[in-house]
C-alpha cells in the first residue's frame, strides 16, 4: 500500500516537471514556427513521394533510349517531357531526388561522426591531443577543397557511389570538428564536468553521458543545416560532371543538361524542375534547421 | 607587430610544405607526368621507348628527387607545360588569372556592400520589419546553392530578358584599351559578380547581426550611453567597431569559398578564368595545369588567412600585444 | 537652493515586459538624494535595485520597459525627456559607475580616449584641454603613472586600475550625482577597500551626491549616510545609517544584518530567515510582500495595504509586522 | 595517523614566449606549500584571486596535476598512487563547487545527478538507489519528490544543497569547499553556512574551506592559512590570525574587511592608512627581492608567520 502511494506520487511528479530535453524543446519550437512546420510537412510529403514512387518505377525502362520522343515537351505521356534520349524527365527527377537525398544524408552522417569524434576528443582532453588534431583540421580547412574533390573524383580508381561519399566526407568533417571542439572546450570548463571527475566517473562516461547530451541540440542543428548544404554540393559537383557516376543519376545530372545553351534557353522542362526541386528541398531543410537553431539558442526562441 | 607577422609566416611554412607534398603525391597518381606536362604513356609507344622517355623525364628517379626538382622549378616560376595547349602553364594562367582576380574582387566587394548595411540595419533594429526581411533574405540565400542561383540568373537576365551577355569576359569586337572595352568588361562582369555576391552575403550578415545584438547589451555600451554619447555615435564608435572583428577574421575563409565559387561561376557564365580553366583542363586530362591551379589556390588561401590575421591584429589591441 | 534635494524619485515604477505582460521590478519607490550625501540602496539579487539605477539613467531597453512616476532633477522630470535631451544630462550631471571593470570599458579604445569621450559631448574643451583634464582625472583616482595609462588599453590594466579608470570616466565632467552600481563587488578585498576609500575621498572633495547600489552591508556601513533596504521591488526600510545598523526594525533588514558572519561573535548559528527573494513573475502584489517568508507570524500582524511609515523621526518601515517579530529560533 | 598532510606542494604552469614559443618561465600557481588537516576540523584557505588557493584544493582532489610534493591522506601519498588505487580514495575526498548553476548538469534529473557517485562505486538496485538519494535529499532540506525535477527548477541555494547531497552520498571524510557560498546572496549564504555546520557534526566531516571572504572564514574555521602568490604568508588558529596578525599582508587583508559598525568608519579609514604606510615602509622586511614571501616560521604552538 505504501509503495503504491510512492509510485503514484512519482508518476505525478514526472508529469509535473517539464522536461527540458533537447528534443522536446526543438519540437515545441517547430510547432510555434509556421514556416518550419510547413517545411516539415512539405519535406515529409516530398520524401514519401520520392521514396514511394521509386519503388514502382521501372528503372530499365527509364534508361532505354526512345528515339521517337526526343526532347518532347511536357505531355500526357511524359508529364515533364523527355531528354535527348527520349527518356522521361519525371522518372529521372524522382530517382535523382532519391539519390541526391540519400547520398547527402550519408555524407552528412559520416562527416558528422568523424567531426564529432575528433571535436569532442580534442576539446575534452585538450593539451597535446587537441593541438595535434587541430593542426590537421586547420590544414584541411585551408585546402581548396572543391578543386581537390574534383581531382580525387577524376583520378580515383574504381569510382562509384561509395568512393564519392568517402571523398566528400574526408573534406567536409572539419567545420563540425571545430564547432564541436569549441563547444566541448566551453562545456569542459563547467563545474559539472569537474564534479563528475571527482565523483569517480571515467572520462569516456563523462564524454558520453554528461557532455554529449549538452551538445545534442547544437549537433542536431548543425547536421540538419549540413544536410541541406551537402545535397547542394553533391548536385553542384554532379552538375559540373564530377559528382555521382553516370549509373547513379542525381538532380545535378538533370541540371547539368543546362550547360548546353540551347537546352538552357529553349528546353526548360529538362533542367528547371530539378533546379526547383533542389531549391525546395534545401529551403525546407533550412527552415527546419533555423527553427532548431532558435530552439538551441535560448536567446532567440520565439517564446 | 612585425614579430607577430613573422611568426605567422613561420607557421605557414610547414603548411605550405605539406600542401606541396600532397599535391606532388596527387600529381604522381595522375596519368602521365602531370608535373612537366609530358605524356609518357601513349598506347603506340613500345616498352623500350617508353622506358627511355620516362628516364629522360626523370620519372624513374626516386620520388624525393622528383619532388625537389619540381619544387625548385616552382620556386623559379616553372609550372611545367600544358599538353593540350603546348604552352608553359605560367603563360596560360597569366590572362585568366587577371579575369579571376577581377571577378573575385568584384564578388567580394559587392557582397560586403550588400551585406554590411543589411547586417547593421538588422542588428540595430532587431525584430523590426526590416530585420525580419533581412533574416528572411538570409534564410533564402543561405539555402540556395550557388550553381542553381547562377543558372537561374543567367536564364532570366541573360536569355529570357537578354539584358546581359551570356558568355565570355569581354566582347571580342571591341578594341583593348578603349572605353567601350572597359564597359564591355563591366557588362560581362555584372551578372556573375552579382550572382556570386548575393549568395556569399549570408555569412557576413549573419555574423554582423548576431555580433551587434551581442555587443549592444554589453556593459561598455551602457558606459558609453551613461557618458551621454549620442545614439549614432554609440553605434559608430562603440558597437560597430567591435562587431566587425569576426568579419575580419573570416576574410581568409572567404577566399576559400571565392575559389570554390569561381569554379561554378566561370563555368556557368563561360567566363575565361582559372576556375573554368580548371574544369576544362581536368576534363581534357591536362594534369599539369590542374596541379598548378591547385597549388596556386592553396597558396591564395594561405595568404588569405594570413591577411585576415594581420587585419585582426591591427584592429584588436588584445591580439597585438602577446 | 537651500535644502532642495538634488534628486527626487516620486512613486517610481519600472515594469518589464515578459511575454505580453508587464511586471513591476521597481514598485512605487520614493526617495531623495541631497547634495553631498551618500544614499545606499541595499538588497539581494532580484530586489530591483539595479533596475532602479538604470531607470534613473534611462538606460533600459526601449520597448521592453515601462517607466511611471517622477525622477525630478534640476526642476525637470527626467522620465519625460527625449533621448537627445537625456544625453545632455547623462555624463554631465549624472555619472555612472558599473560593477564589472572588465566589461565596462571598450576593449578597442585607449583609456584616455574613453575618459575624454564625455568631455566631447558636454564641454567645449580643445583636444589639448581634454587630455590635460584626463591626465588630471587619472591622477586624482590614484593611478600612479597617468601618462602611461592614458595610452593603454583596458586589458593591459589590473582589475583595480580598471575600476579607477571607470570612476574617472564617471566623474570626468564633475557630475553632481554619481550612481555607483555595485562598484566594489567584482574586486578583491584589498582593492575593494582602496576603491571605497577613493570614492569617499572624491565624494567629500567634490561634494557629490552618490547613489550606492550594493548587496554588501559592510560597504554600506563604511560609506552611506542614509540607507534604503529594498525587497521585492519595494523599499521596506529607510533610515540614516546609524539608526539602521543600531536599531533595524523590518524583519528582512534584521535577517540581512544577521546573515553577515560578524567578526566579534564566535561560531554561533546565524539567525536568518529561510527562502529567497521571489522572482519577478511570482511576486505577491497584494499585502505584505514578506508575509510568506515569515509564516510563523500571525496574519493580523501584517497590514492589509502596507505603507512606508515613519516610526521615529527619519526612520521609515513598511508594514506593521516588524512590531512583534522574532526569529523562529528565538521563541 | 595523519589525516591529511600536504608537503612541499608545487603546481607550476609553463609560460611560453619568444619567437619559437618555448617555455621561458613558469607561473607558480602553488609554490612549495605545506600544511596539515586534523580530522573533524575546518581549515580555511584565504587569499585574493590568483593566490593559488583554488589550485591547492583542486590538486588535492586530483583535478589539477601537481608538479611536485606530497599529498598524504591517511598515511598514503595520493600523488604516487596508480590510477586504480586512487579511484578508491575518491570516495573519501569530495568537493563542493562554487557555482551552483554550472556544477549541476542541466540535462539530468536530480535523481541521476545525486546517484552518479553511487553508480560508480556501489551496485544498488533501482529502488535502493532511489531510497538512498531521497534520504540525502531530505537531509539537505529538500523534499523526496524533488528528485524527479531538473536543476533549473531550483534556486541557487537549493542547487548548492543538491551539490552537497551528491558529495555526501559516498560518506566522504574530507570535503573541499571551494568558495561554496560566494555565488549566493547574503541571506542564502548564511542559510548554506548554517547547514554546512549542521552536517559537519552529523557526518563527522572535515572541511577544507576555500574562500576570499575573511568574515566567512572566521565564522567557519578553526585554523586558517593565508596565501599570497602561491605561498603561505601566515598560518594559525582563527584567533591568532584575527587578533594578532603578524605579517603585513595579513594585516592588509584584515584592515580591508569593511566594519559593520558605521561609527567606526573613520577609525577604519585611519587604520587602513596606517597599515598601508607600514606596507610601503617595511616592504623589504616581509618580501624578498623577487617579491616572494619567506618560509613560514613558528612563533607559537599554533601560529606561524613567513618572516626572514
Amino acid at each position: 500500500m505504501k509503495a503504491e502511494i510512492v509510485q503514484t506520487n512519482n508518476n505525478f511528479n514526472i508529469k509535473k516537471s517539464k522536461s527540458s530535453g533537447a528534443f522536446s524543446v526543438m519540437w515545441r519550437e517547430i510547432l510555434k514556427d509556421k514556416l518550419a512546420l510547413a517545411s516539415l510537412f512539405i519535406l515529409g510529403l516530398l520524401l514519401i513521394t520520392v521514396y514511394g514512387a521509386t519503388l514502382f518505377i521501372n528503372q530499365d525502362k527509364l534508361v532505354t533510349v526512345d528515339l521517337l520522343s526526343i526532347y518532347s515537351p511536357p505531355s500526357a505521356d511524359h508529364l515533364l517531357g523527355t531528354d535527348y534520349g527520349g527518356r522521361d524527365i519525371l522518372g529521372q527527377l524522382l530517382i535523382g531526388a532519391k539519390n541526391s537525398f540519400t547520398i547527402g544524408f550519408f555524407i552528412t552522417l559520416i562527416a558528422g561522426i568523424i567531426g564529432l569524434t575528433v571535436g569532442i576528443t580534442a576539446g575534452y582532453f585538450g593539451g597535446k591531443v587537441d593541438n595535434f588534431m587541430m593542426r590537421i583540421v586547420d590544414f584541411v580547412m585551408i585546402l581548396p577543397s572543391l578543386m581537390l574533390i574534383i581531382v580525387f573524383v577524376t583520378i580515383a580508381p574504381k569510382y562509384n557511389v561509395y568512393t564519392f561519399i568517402f571523398i566528400m566526407s574526408i573534406f567536409l568533417w572539419t567545420g563540425k570538428a571545430r564547432l564541436i571542439r569549441s563547444k566541448t572546450l566551453a562545456e569542459r570548463e563547467l563545474d559539472y564536468v569537474n564534479a563528475s571527475k571527482t565523483l569517480g566517473t571515467p572520462d569516456w562516461k563523462i564524454i558520453i553521458r554528461e557532455v554529449l547530451p549538452n551538445l545534442s541540440s547544437i549537433i542536431i542543428v548543425n547536421l540538419t543545416l549540413n544536410l541541406a548544404g551537402n545535397i547542394g554540393i553533391e548536385s553542384g559537383l554532379t552538375y559540373l560532371g564530377f559528382g555521382l557516376p553516370e549509373t547513379t543519376p542525381s538532380l545535378g545530372t538533370l541540371v547539368s543538361y543546362a550547360t548546353n545553351p540551347d537546352i538552357l534557353q529553349n528546353k526548360w522542362w529538362i533542367w528547371l524542375p530539378a533546379s526547383f526541386l533542389i531549391l525546395v528541398m534545401m529551403l525546407c531543410i533550412n527552415f527546419i534547421g533555423q527553427a532548431l537553431r532558435r530552439a538551441a539558442d535560448a536567446r532567440q526562441r520565439l517564446g | 607587430m612585425l614579430k607577430f607577422i613573422l611568426r605567422r609566416i613561420l607557421i605557414m611554412i610547414p603548411q605550405l610544405i605539406i600542401l606541396s607534398v600532397l599535391i606532388f603525391a596527387l600529381a604522381k597518381a595522375m596519368p602521365g607526368d602531370a608535373l612537366t606536362g609530358q605524356l609518357a604513356s601513349s598506347p603506340k609507344m613500345d616498352a623500350q621507348t617508353l622506358h627511355e622517355l620516362k628516364q629522360k623525364l626523370g620519372m624513374l628517379d626516386p620520388p624525393y628527387v622528383q619532388y625537389f626538382r619540381w619544387l625548385k622549378g616552382l620556386l623559379h616560376g616553372d609550372m611545367g607545360m600544358s599538353i593540350i595547349h603546348q604552352t608553359p602553364v605560367t603563360q596560360l594562367l597569366a590572362g585568366r588569372m587577371e579575369n579571376t582576380i577581377l571577378l573575385s574582387a568584384a564578388v567580394l566587394i559587392l557582397s560586403y556592400l550588400i551585406a554590411i548595411p543589411l547586417g547593421i540595419v538588422s542588428g540595430r533594429w532587431t525584430d523590426s520589419w526590416a530585420d525580419k526581411m533581412v533574416v528572411g533574405y538570409n534564410y533564402i540565400t543561405f539555402a540556395t546553392p550557388l550553381f542553381i542561383f547562377a543558372l537561374l540568373m543567367l536564364f532570366i537576365f541573360g536569355f529570357v530578358l537578354g539584358w546581359f551577355p551570356t558568355s565570355g569576359s569581354v566582347d571580342i569586337r571591341v578594341e583593348n584599351g578603349t572605353f567601350s572595352y572597359f564597359m564591355s568588361k563591366v557588362n560581362h562582369l555584372i551578372l556573375p559578380a552579382f550572382s556570386g555576391a548575393i549568395i556569399s552575403t549570408t555569412v557576413t550578415i549573419q555574423y554582423l547581426r548576431t555580433e551587434i545584438i551581442d555587443t549592444k547589451i554589453k556593459d561598455f555600451v551602457k558606459t558609453a550611453r551613461a557618458k551621454g554619447v549620442s545614439e549614432s555615435n554609440v553605434y559608430t564608435r562603440h558597437i560597430l567597431r567591435n562587431s566587425f572583428l569576426p568579419i575580419a577574421a573570416f576574410l581568409g575563409y572567404d577566399i576559400v569559398s571565392l575559389i570554390g565559387g569561381s569554379v561554378f561561376l566561370e563555368s556557368i557564365y563561360g567566363y575565361p578564368g582559372i576556375g573554368q580553366l580548371f574544369i576544362t583542363s581536368i576534363a581534357q586530362r591536362d594534369f599539369s595545369v590542374v596541379t598548378a591551379l591547385v597549388m596556386i589556390s592553396g597558396l591564395a588561401t594561405l595568404v588569405g588567412t594570413l591577411l585576415s590575421d594581420i587585419i585582426l591584429s591591427a584592429v584588436d589591441p588584445r591580439i597585438r600585444i602577446e | 537652493m537651500g535644502n532642495q534635494p538634488l534628486l527626487q524619485l516620486k512613486n517610481l515604477r519600472t515594469s518589464f515586459r515578459i511575454q505580453d505582460d508587464y511586471f513591476a521590478a521597481v514598485d512605487d519607490v520614493s526617495l531623495t538624494v541631497n547634495e553631498n550625501e551618500v544614499v545606499a540602496i541595499v538588497g539581494e539579487s532580484g530586489c530591483g535595485k539595479s533596475a532602479l539605477a538604470l531607470s534613473i539613467m534611462g538606460l533600459h531597453q526601449e520597448g521592453r520597459t515601462k517607466l511611471e512616476g517622477n525622477v525630478n532633477f534640476n526642476g525637470r522630470n527626467l522620465l519625460s525627456l527625449s533621448t537627445g535631451e537625456m544625453n545632455k544630462v547623462r555624463g554631465k550631471d549624472i555619472g555612472m559607475i558599473f560593477q564589472d571593470p572588465l566589461t565596462a570599458l571598450n576593449p578597442l579604445m585607449t583609456c584616455g580616449k574613453q575618459i575624454e569621450e564625455s568631455m566631447t559631448y558636454h564641454t567645449s574643451f580643445t583636444g589639448g584641454e581634454k587630455k590635460e583634464r584626463a591626465l588630471e582625472l587619472l591622477k586624482s583616482v590614484g593611478i600612479p603613472n597617468p601618462g602611461r595609462t592614458y595610452k593603454q588599453y583596458p586589458h593591459e590594466l589590473s582589475g583595480g586600475m580598471r575600476q579607477r579608470v571607470v570612476i574617472a570616466v564617471a566623474i570626468a565632467c564633475n557630475p553632481s550625482i554619481v550612481i555607483a552600481d555595485e562598484p566594489t563587488t567584482a574586486l578583491d578585498v584589498t582593492i575593494q577597500a582602496q576603491i571605497m576609500d577613493l570614492l569617499k575621498e572624491l565624494q567629500k572633495k567634490n561634494e557629490t551626491g552618490i547613489i550606492l547600489i550594493t548587496h554588501d552591508l559592510g560597504v554600506v556601513a563604511e560609506m552611506a549616510d542614509r540607507v534604503a533596504v529594498m525587497y521585492a521591488g519595494e523599499i521596506v526600510e529607510l533610515a540614516d545609517v546609524h539608526t539602521l545598523f543600531e536599531n533595524p526594525l523590518h524583519p528582512y533588514t534584521r535577517s540581512l544584518l544577521n546573515s553577515i558572519p560578524s567578526t566579534t561573535d564566535e561560531k554561533e548559528r546565524l539567525h536568518v530567515i529561510q527562502g529567497v527573494v521571489p522572482s519577478l513573475k511570482n511576486l505577491p502584489r497584494k499585502g505584505c510582500r514578506f508575509k510568506n517568508r515569515i509564516e510563523w507570524m500571525d496574519d493580523h500582524e501584517h497590514e492589509e495595504n502596507p505603507v512606508l511609515r515613519e516610526v521615529e523621526p527619519d526612520h521609515f518601515v513598511r508594514c506593521t509586522c516588524y512590531k512583534n517579530f522574532h526569529f523562529p529560533e528565538e521563541k | 595517523m595523519v589525516f591529511l598532510k600536504i608537503n612541499n606542494l608545487k603546481v607550476y604552469y609553463p609560460i611560453r614566449g619568444g619567437f619559437f614559443r618555448r617555455v621561458v618561465d613558469h607561473v607558480k600557481a602553488v609554490d612549495d606549500i605545506s600544511f596539515e588537516l586534523k580530522q573533524g576540523e575546518t581549515y580555511g584557505l584565504v587569499g585574493e584571486s590568483g593566490c593559488g588557493k583554488t589550485t591547492t584544493g583542486r590538486s588535492i582532489i586530483g583535478l589539477t596535476k601537481s608538479t611536485a610534493g606530497e599529498i598524504i591522506f591517511e598515511d598514503k601519498d595520493l600523488t604516487k598512487l596508480s590510477r586504480k588505487d586512487y579511484h578508491n580514495y575518491r570516495r573519501d575526498i569530495q568537493m563542493i563547487f562554487q557555482d551552483p548553476y554550472s556544477s549541476l548538469n542541466p540535462r539530468k534529473r536530480v535523481l541521476d545527478i545525486v546517484a552518479e557517485p553511487l553508480r560508480n562505486f556501489e551496485k544498488l538496485t533501482i529502488a535502493e538507489e532511489r531510497q538512498k538519494v531521497q534520504f540525502y535529499i531530505e537531509k539537505v532540506g529538500l523534499s523526496p519528490e524533488d528528485v524527479y525535477k531538473y536543476p533549473h527548477e531550483f534556486s541557487g541555494g537549493q542547487r548548492q544543497r543538491i551539490g552537497i547531497a551528491r558529495a555526501l552520498t559516498l560518506n566522504p571524510k574530507l570535503i573541499i569547499a571551494d568558495e561554496p557560498v560566494s555565488a549566493l546572496d547574503v541571506s542564502v549564504q548564511a542559510q548554506v553556512l548554517n547547514f554546512m555546520q549542521d552536517i559537519q557534526k552529523e557526518f563527522n566531516l572535515t572541511y577544507l574551506f576555500i574562500s576570499h571572504d575573511l568574515g566567512i572564514i572566521q565564522h567557519m574555521c578553526d585554523r586558517i592559512g593565508i596565501m599570497y602568490r602561491g605561498q603561505f604568508v601566515e598560518e594559525g588558529a582563527a584567533e591568532d590570525i584575527y587578533t594578532n596578525p603578524q605579517h603585513i599582508y595579513t594585516k592588509r587583508l584584515i584592515s580591508a574587511i569593511p566594519d559593520i559598525n558605521p561609527k567606526n568608519r573613520d577609525k577604519q579609514v585611519e587604520f587602513r592608512k596606517k597599515v598601508n604606510e607600514e606596507y610601503k615602509n617595511s616592504y623589504d622586511k616581509y618580501f624578498n627581492a623577487e617579491g616572494k614571501v619567506y618560509k613560514l616560521k613558528q612563533i607559537s604552538n599554533t601560529h606561524s608567520v613567513a618572516l626572514p
